[in-house]
């Protein structure tokens, strides 16, 4: 299994903070099948500037997402 | 190098936190800080309120990354940050980013650099609630972006 | 623009005059700080204290000055300088100077502008008492020259 | 008359915080009297990085003093 966050802006547009599931490929790949499985609204995850962290470090569309993994997705972070 | 972060909901003590730094070591001659405060109008808009929303865990890597950073860059003795998180009201302390160092230009340096790469990496969020009624997601800035970018190529 | 300048003997409380600055202006959403602390070594010797002379009068005019060319170079909003005089131990707080703005670098740059001319014109003087019985007179450093001719032509 | 004010290094090699007499003139012969006035000690008044403010602005030497000045001289300055 592995964890996958939703934040701030993305978290609302899915309706959902948290999901786990069975997956192991790339982060392109885990965002297709999370369209595939929860439907359109989840297109947000292509937004343009959304941006993925693994295991709390940011990762390229091309990167590994393996078994034990947290995975993070999220917007533009305006802190500070 | 000292080194410390704290993502809390609660205030904080300028006193407090200056002290503790003065006391760690004597030969800080010089201390740089800012403090960011929440500003009661953003893009023309009245804010009543700000909810900051954070990634816990990612977010105190991720600042102790950049403070390590800065520590290779510039001779600096400690650090210390903190960023508030939840609700705040116009004129609340959001964040507190202080680097000691025997010389203030490198403290100076130093506490910009965290200061810029916190705003452009670290993950927070933050929501506003207007006097309209609306609630909105803060959008990132271009400015942040380039003040961050300024750290790439050093003068 | 709001400036405020001590010189005291008495110590000063960051929480305080941090507090002041913030309650000006719900706009400031940036404050920059530097603290001056006194430190336990100069030039290899170890200090057991340190007592500071000034120029009544001149001192507080020309760190007015240096707020006022502050105030035309950057946008800024308020300034603060505290400057203690007397008797100092190591780990005393020596300077504090404060700048809130609308934005971050503007804060950054005034403050340490303020800072690099305080150090080479207000008329403060430092005497140590070092740890082997002599008292000496602190030479003024060529790197604070420098730093001062910085903003001479600026970047 | 005019008040003269001494600090720091050079006060201690004068050994007086404060002189008032009667002058007007430059900034240069202001220290030639004074050095006339007072002895070799104060040949400290033409140390090469003695500095002169008159009225609480740095001046130069060849500066005017008037009647009701106040004039310091004083060593590189070393605060903050």
């Amino acid at each position: 299994m592995i964890t996958v966050l939703f934040f701030a802006r993305l978290r609302e547009a899915l309706g959902t903070a948290e999901v786990t599931l069975n997956f192991t490929g790339t982060v392109a790949e885990l965002k297709e099948k999370l369209i595939a499985d929860n439907g359109d609204a989840w297109q947000a995850l292509n937004g343009e500037n959304i941006l993925c962290a693994v295991n709390q470090a940011v990762v390229r569309p091309h990167s590994l997402v393996e078994e034990g993994d947290e995975v993070a997705f999220y917007p533009p972070v305006t802190g500070g | 190098m000292y080194a410390e972060v704290s993502i809390q909901e609660a205030d904080f003590d300028l006193t407090t936190e200056t002290d503790a730094l003065r006391q760690l070591d004597a030969g800080a001659g010089a201390i740089a800080q800012f403090i960011g405060v929440m500003r009661d109008l953003n893009d023309g808009d009245t804010v009543l309120e700000m909810e900051l929303e954070h990634y816990p865990g990612m977010t105190e890597r991720c600042i102790q990354e950049i403070i390590d950073e800065a520590g290779q860059r510039w001779p600096i003795m400690a650090a210390r940050v903190i960023h508030r998180v939840g609700r705040l009201s116009p004129k609340d302390k959001i964040v507190f980013v202080a680097v000691s160092a025997p010389h203030r230009h490198d403290a100076f340096q130093a506490c910009e650099f965290i200061m810029d790469f916190l705003k452009t990496h670290a993950p927070f969020w933050k929501k506003e609630r207007l006097s309209n009624g609306e609630s909105r997601w803060v959008d990132a800035r271009s400015s942040d972006d380039k003040a961050m970018q300024r750290w790439q190529n050093p003068a």
